[in-house]
């Protein structure tokens, strides 16, 4: 037992050493969602450390003091079949925890979720984020301007990513902004964040697809808004416009670099929302649905 | 020359072509070892048509230690491969491949075979029974299940392996982006091992409910028993689900169909709904085998009776139904809004309150007990702070919001190994070791034990408990390779050497096998634990017949209880006993399943058709049989437990 | 048990009859979607009731309650399963 | 073998009870089989891509003929058990045979209903709809058919054998399952096919 202490306590050593370096992503906050999750993780470390600390601690006692060796000889041990008392204590603490951390969740997540608080009132900028075999395509229809493997985010204000896919699930993620969230071919997801401080945060698809998946990676850079906009007209004026079918040869599958255009796919390509989308199917659309799919359908068969 | 194009591999390397000539030797020498030793009609007659569930729990546990091995030896590539930055040990399409198997073979053919086999062997004997209630569908089920574990394994010699990760998610896994047959052999595969499932958990239910020993009501049946029927009322309802999602993703791979496609009106998150729909509950089912040897191990060299059984048994009932209620944790970054993450982010963690009692339950049976420190013990004792770890990352997991920064990462990674192994592998190991001399009649060794299970809870600290920091460092799961700069190197070594030293700890195992089958002392007696329950009131190992004669039963621990307070378990005098016959049906049908999913993934469908009517062929002649069993006359019986020392 | 007129499975099948034709007036009248659903409900799952007590005989075996139990239990997940799956591929989705 | 005369004569070995159990619990997983079915159906049924929807191809008729006929072969096979429990072997052999005969009617209007699909563009192939909705279908028509054989072999066996222990054990176990694929119609027919025409 002692020895598996000694051990466990080194793990703690070096991961505590670690960590003390070098901040982990996911704990070193730059945006408010970020900070929410990084906060909830934090109090779910020390709830959850309580209960491992009282197990293990009870654990040791109990294994030390009721040893055999230690034992008489003649030691019978009782026959006990419960106590209604210490049984509601062991199902009462827990569901007193429970409770407390649910609420924890179901709160945080409407929080992350929605536009942080602070910067409601701003309307938010969208920026279309699509994945292709294995790149990240960033449309800014605002600004009319395309990137690739790149993104430039203006800082303290809320940004609305679309995501959607070509071909397998991916999962947009900013460790240092937000948390993750899918990517899908059939339908648009949004995910809400803002970046606080100027600077590069790694950016990643985290949801395996395929042979590429590992180098499937984009930087994010948070500019103060004066140096975006800068960034926007510099954009404006030297890039070349993203024509249709440099768009399709964008799309074929393996690994580029960083890119920039003038105009977005989305004029041509549409992404899949509102009639476009295959998750969605009303009534009153349905005709329209259906020419736009015939139309996507023909778009498939010519690359 | 055409034709056999498609059986060639579409990603060869040096290490494939090294293990196909492995195999191959392997085979051969099997082959001839039988064939020199004239075991053919042995094997045949004692084994393969064998109907015992005896015999059948340890060949699934024979199968499934193979398993560890080749799911094993995958984890250490993994490992070796993201052991340093830029790694080129493996490509990306191997490692893909390995990954993929790895999840497979150690959930499917592994854990689950494991369990399966665990309670093939102690559930009859516990509840005082002759046998299962039907003895061919469980060689059935055996033979199905092996025949699926086979065909999942030649996959990576002939065809190619599935590379689209043990989930399988669509449309990655679809015909556009995995074009091989690899993921046909998932679908077949899982498909018929599947079936195999569905009917065992069918047969313990019966079991469990109609052959207990007089006496035995349900709430006085050992807690291994309860744990039993529980996992198979989960995999009754569970099981059907993955048939349908299999059948759907086979559809959609060989006919064309659009089911998980994104084109035409499919949904690819249907599958992952599906396959979690299934995969939930499929984790209880393996948990809950595994709390019950603890309960009985821990009881057992506590020297106590288990500390509130009733509640033991009530969480494990309100698990079974809540674990049908909290699939939708394993994508809550799907983007459906906060209301229904909300639900089933509560739904979770309601699962960590019975889980919770049952770790208490069990540090109070230790209260007051006169602990012996055997290799068991030792299992339990290292699962219980181990898997409180795993048990409290999960309620962390359980989070939404939180979950939008562990899904996909080396934590998620982390926290499932960290509840899979300390609970479900260690339980295995424990079990195994409790219950060899039932199987064997004589003991492995304790001091070998020892080191085995040092050098495998101390690996398992090193090899995951790193992965919870590269993950929140943002280390995505799956990554074949990441570069310096990440500064993910130094911890990937950690868990690499951690995975050599668990490498060790199952080489100390097999080791121990042969020492003690070599060394150990045989005759070790009725009751070598001084343990508690009714399988232990027969004969190690134990006759064909388990019980001369049915015992009678007044509570959970009826042995322990003829033992201290002299309750007389055999009233009855020894008369003959009706045992059923074996039969090469089973093995043979599975045969016939193992050539149609064979065809079936290559599309070869004069195959399909031939081996289907085998099937139903199979299936008539069974129907039309007329067998009665066969009797065991009382002479027999005496003469065989006096041959044992027999108590009687 | 020994009468010689199958009572029981007449009024099953009666009652089947009638309640297919109630189930039918929802493609015959003009009605809500709300009240057509309603309908169908309560229709299939009395149906679904009738077959079970009438036909299947789950009441009489000395294992009635390990019978019921495993209908209802299969009922229910299989209720859960059908109306999880909607929540979050279709309702739960923005 | 020991056989209890106080039951009817499916029950009366303890081998037979546990087959009746061991069936029921089969029933169990196929209710979650086809509730799988169905919850895909309704995450599905939107999605016709560019297919037609339910309500374009399902007719009235064809599927009104196809209950009533399962409707009553669920009423035949009760009477087939109920003479088999008052031991009249012709009566039992005469109702499962009219009810087999039901069964492929049914299939009989079942394939034709495929074919007016086939001709109407609706195959399996022709969207997520198409996909779910003949799959469905076809799982329980699989499950008819492989009924017809097990019943056809269970009707030889009691002409062959008269009523013995497994056989009326068979012959009850056959007529669970075919009461449970008629309460599967039930459903289909409910969710399915009106739900989709009103």
């Amino acid at each position: 037992m002692k020895l598996k202490l000694a051990f466990i306590s080194f793990a703690i050593l070096i991961t505590t050493i670690l960590a003390g370096c070098e901040p982990l992503l996911v704990l070193d906050p730059k945006g408010p969602q970020a900070e929410t999750t990084a906060n909830v993780i934090w109090l779910s470390i020390f709830t959850m450390a309580v209960i491992v600390i009282v197990v293990i601690s009870m654990l040791v006692f109990i294994v030390y003091k009721y040893r055999a060796s230690k034992q008489k000889e003649d030691y019978e041990p009782p026959h006990i079949e419960g106590n209604p008392i210490v049984e509601s204590i062991i199902i009462g603490i827990p569901v007193l925890i429970v409770i407390f951390l649910s609420i924890v969740s179901v709160k945080s997540t409407y929080e992350v979720e929605n536009i942080p608080e602070g910067y409601e009132n701003q309307e938010p900028m969208v920026i279309y984020a699509a994945s292709s075999n294995w790149k990240w395509h960033f449309s800014y229809p605002e600004q009319d301007i395309e990137t690739l493997n790149y993104v430039i985010l203006p800082t303290n204000r809320p940004i609305e990513f679309r995501l959607y896919s070509y071909g397998p699930i991916t999962s947009f993620w900013i460790p240092q902004l937000a948390g993750q969230k899918y990517a899908m071919a059939d339908m648009v997801t949004k995910i809400n964040m803002v970046a606080e401080v100027p600077g590069d945060y790694a950016g990643r698809n985290a949801n395996f697809s395929g042979k590429g998946f590992a180098e499937n990676t984009f930087t994010a850079t948070a500019l103060s808004p004066d140096e975006f906009d800068k960034w926007v007209e510099e954009i404006q004026s030297t890039a070349k416009p993203l024509t249709e079918e440099k768009y399709e040869e964008l799309l074929e599958p393996g690994h580029l670099g960083q890119m920039t255009f003038t105009g977005t796919h989305l004029e041509f390509k549409p992404a899949p929302e509102g009639e476009n989308a295959g998750h969605h199917h009303g009534d009153a659309d349905e005709e329209i649905e259906r020419n736009d799919q015939e139309e996507g359908l023909e778009d498939h068969s010519n690359h | 020359m055409e034709f056999f194009e498609r059986f060639a591999i579409p990603h060869p390397s040096p290490l494939i072509y090294a293990s196909m000539v492995a195999i191959g030797l392997t085979l051969i020498a099997i082959v001839i070892g039988i064939t020199y030793f004239n075991k053919w009609g042995y094997l045949w007659r004692e084994w393969l048509t064998t109907v015992d569930h005896k015999r059948i729990g340890i060949m699934y546990m024979i199968s499934a230690l193979l398993m560890l091995f080749r799911g094993g030896a995958d984890a250490v590539m993994m490992r070796l491969q993201t052991a340093v930055p830029d790694n080129a040990f493996l490509d990306a399409q191997h490692y893909n491949e390995v990954f993929t198997t790895h999840g497979v073979v150690m959930i499917f053919f592994m854990a689950m075979a494991f369990v399966i086999g665990l309670m093939n062997f102690v559930v009859p004997l516990q509840i005082g029974a002759r046998d299962v209630a039907f003895p061919r569908l469980n060689a059935i089920s055996f033979w199905l299940y092996f025949a699926g574990a086979m065909l999942f394994n030649i996959s990576f010699v002939i065809g190619g392996s599935p590379d689209a990760g043990w989930t399988n998610y669509f449309p990655l896994a679809g015909t556009d982006f995995s074009e091989s047959v690899g993921v046909n052999y998932y679908m077949w595969s899982l498909q018929i091992s599947g079936i195999g499932t569905l009917m065992t958990g069918i047969n313990f239910i019966v079991t469990i409910l109609k052959m207990r020993a007089p006496g035995m009501k349900l709430m006085k049946m050992p807690m291994f028993t309860w744990s039993a029927l529980i996992t198979n009322v989960i995999i009754v309802f569970a099981f059907p689900v993955l048939t349908i999602a299999l059948l759907m993703g086979t559809f959609d791979r060989q006919f064309g169909t659009h089911f998980f496609a994104s084109t035409n009106g499919g949904m690819d998150m249907l599958w992952a709904n599906l396959f979690w729909v299934w995969g939930h509950p499929e984790v209880y089912i393996l948990i809950l085998p595994a709390f019950g040897i603890y309960s009985e191990i821990i009881a057992t060299f506590s020297q106590r009776n288990l500390y509130g059984y009733k509640s033991m048994v009530g969480s494990m009932v309100i698990i079974s139904f809540l674990s049908f209620l909290v699939w939708v944790h394993h994508f809550f970054t799907m983007g459906h809004g906060a209301l229904v993450n909300g639900i089933f982010s509560i739904t979770t963690m309601a699962i960590a309150v019975p889980t919770g009692i049952k770790i208490f339950n069990w540090l109070l049976t230790m209260w007051k007990g006169k602990i012996r420190f055997t290799v068991p013990m030792l299992y339990s004792l290292g699962f219980i702070p181990l898997f409180t770890i795993g048990g409290v990352t999960g309620v962390m997991l359980a989070i939404a919001s939180a979950d939008y920064q562990y899904h996909n990462t080396m934590f998620l990674v982390a926290h499932f190994h960290n509840v899979i192994i300390p609970g479900v592998v260690f339980a295995m190991l424990a079990g195994l070791t409790y219950w060899w001399p039932k199987m064997f009649g004589f003991m492995l060794n304790e001091r070998i034990g020892k080191w085995g299970f040092w050098f495998l809870s101390i690996g398992f600290v090193f090899a995951f408990f790193p992965m919870y920091i590269t993950g929140l460092d943002g280390q995505a799961r799956r990554m074949y390779t990441y570069s310096e700069a990440t500064g993910f190197g130094p911890l990937n070594m950690l868990s690499f050497f951690g995975a050599g030293l668990m490498a060790i700890a199952f080489a100390l195992i097999v080791y121990n096998v042969y020492y003690s089958f070599r060394h150990s002392p045989r005759n070790v007696g009725m009751d070598p634990w001084n343990a508690r329950s009714l399988e232990w009131a027969t004969q190690n190992p134990v006759p064909e017949y388990n019980f001369a004669v049915t015992p009678v039963v007044n509570s959970s621990e009826a042995f322990w209880d003829s033992k201290k307070n002299g309750h007389q378990l055999f009233k009855d005098k020894i008369t003959k006993i009706h045992m059923p016959n074996n039969s090469g049906m089973p093995i043979i049908l599975a045969g016939f399943f193992f050539i149609f999913g064979f065809s079936f993934v290559f599309s070869i469908w004069i195959g399909v058709i031939v081996s289907a009517l085998g099937i139903l062929g199979t299936m008539a002649y069974r129907s039309f049989e007329n067998d009665h069993g066969r009797y065991i006359s009382e002479e027999e019986i005496k003469e065989t437990e006096k041959e044992y020392g027999g108590a009687k | 048990m020994k009468e010689l007129f199958p009572a029981k499975q007449v009024i099953g099948f009666v009652f089947s009859l009638i309640l297919t034709a109630v189930a039918l007036t929802v493609y015959f009248l003009d009605m809500s979607f709300e009240m057509g659903i309603t309908i169908l409900l309560v229709t299939a799952f009395i149906q679904a009731a009738l077959q079970l007590v009438f036909f299947m005989h789950a009441g009489e075996s000395e294992d009635k309650k390990a019978i019921y139990t495993n209908v209802y239990y299969g009922i229910a997940i299989a209720l859960v399963t059908v109306f999880g799956t909607l929540l979050t591929l279709i309702w739960g989705y923005m | 073998m020991k056989i209890d005369h106080s039951q009817p004569l499916e029950y009366g070995t303890h081998q037979n009870q546990m087959n009746i159990l061991g069936f029921w619990i089969f029933l169990g997983a196929e209710i979650m089989l086809f509730g799988t079915l169905f919850a895909s159906y309704f995450t599905l049924e939107n999605g016709v891509g560019n297919g037609p929807s339910g309500a374009e191809i399902f007719e009235i008729t064809p599927v009104l003929m196809e209950t009533i006929i399962l409707l009553t072969s669920s009423f035949t096979i009760g009477l087939a058990t109920h003479a088999m429990r008052i031991n009249n072997k012709k009566a039992t052999l005469a109702f499962l045979a009219i009810t087999l005969v039901l069964g492929l009617s049914f299939l009989s209007v079942e394939v034709y209903e495929f074919i007016h699909y086939y001709h109407v563009g609706a195959t399996l192939q022709t969207s997520g709809f198409t996909a779910i909705l003949l799959t469905t279908l076809g799982t329980h028509g699989a499950h008819v058919t492989f009924g017809l054989f097990w019943g056809f072999f269970i009707l030889l066996q009691i002409k062959k054998r008269g009523f013995t222990p497994e056989t009326t054990n068979k012959s009850f176990i056959f007529s669970l399952y075919w009461h449970f694929l008629d309460v599967v119609w039930i459903f289909i027919f409910s969710f399915i096919y009106l739900k989709g025409m009103m």
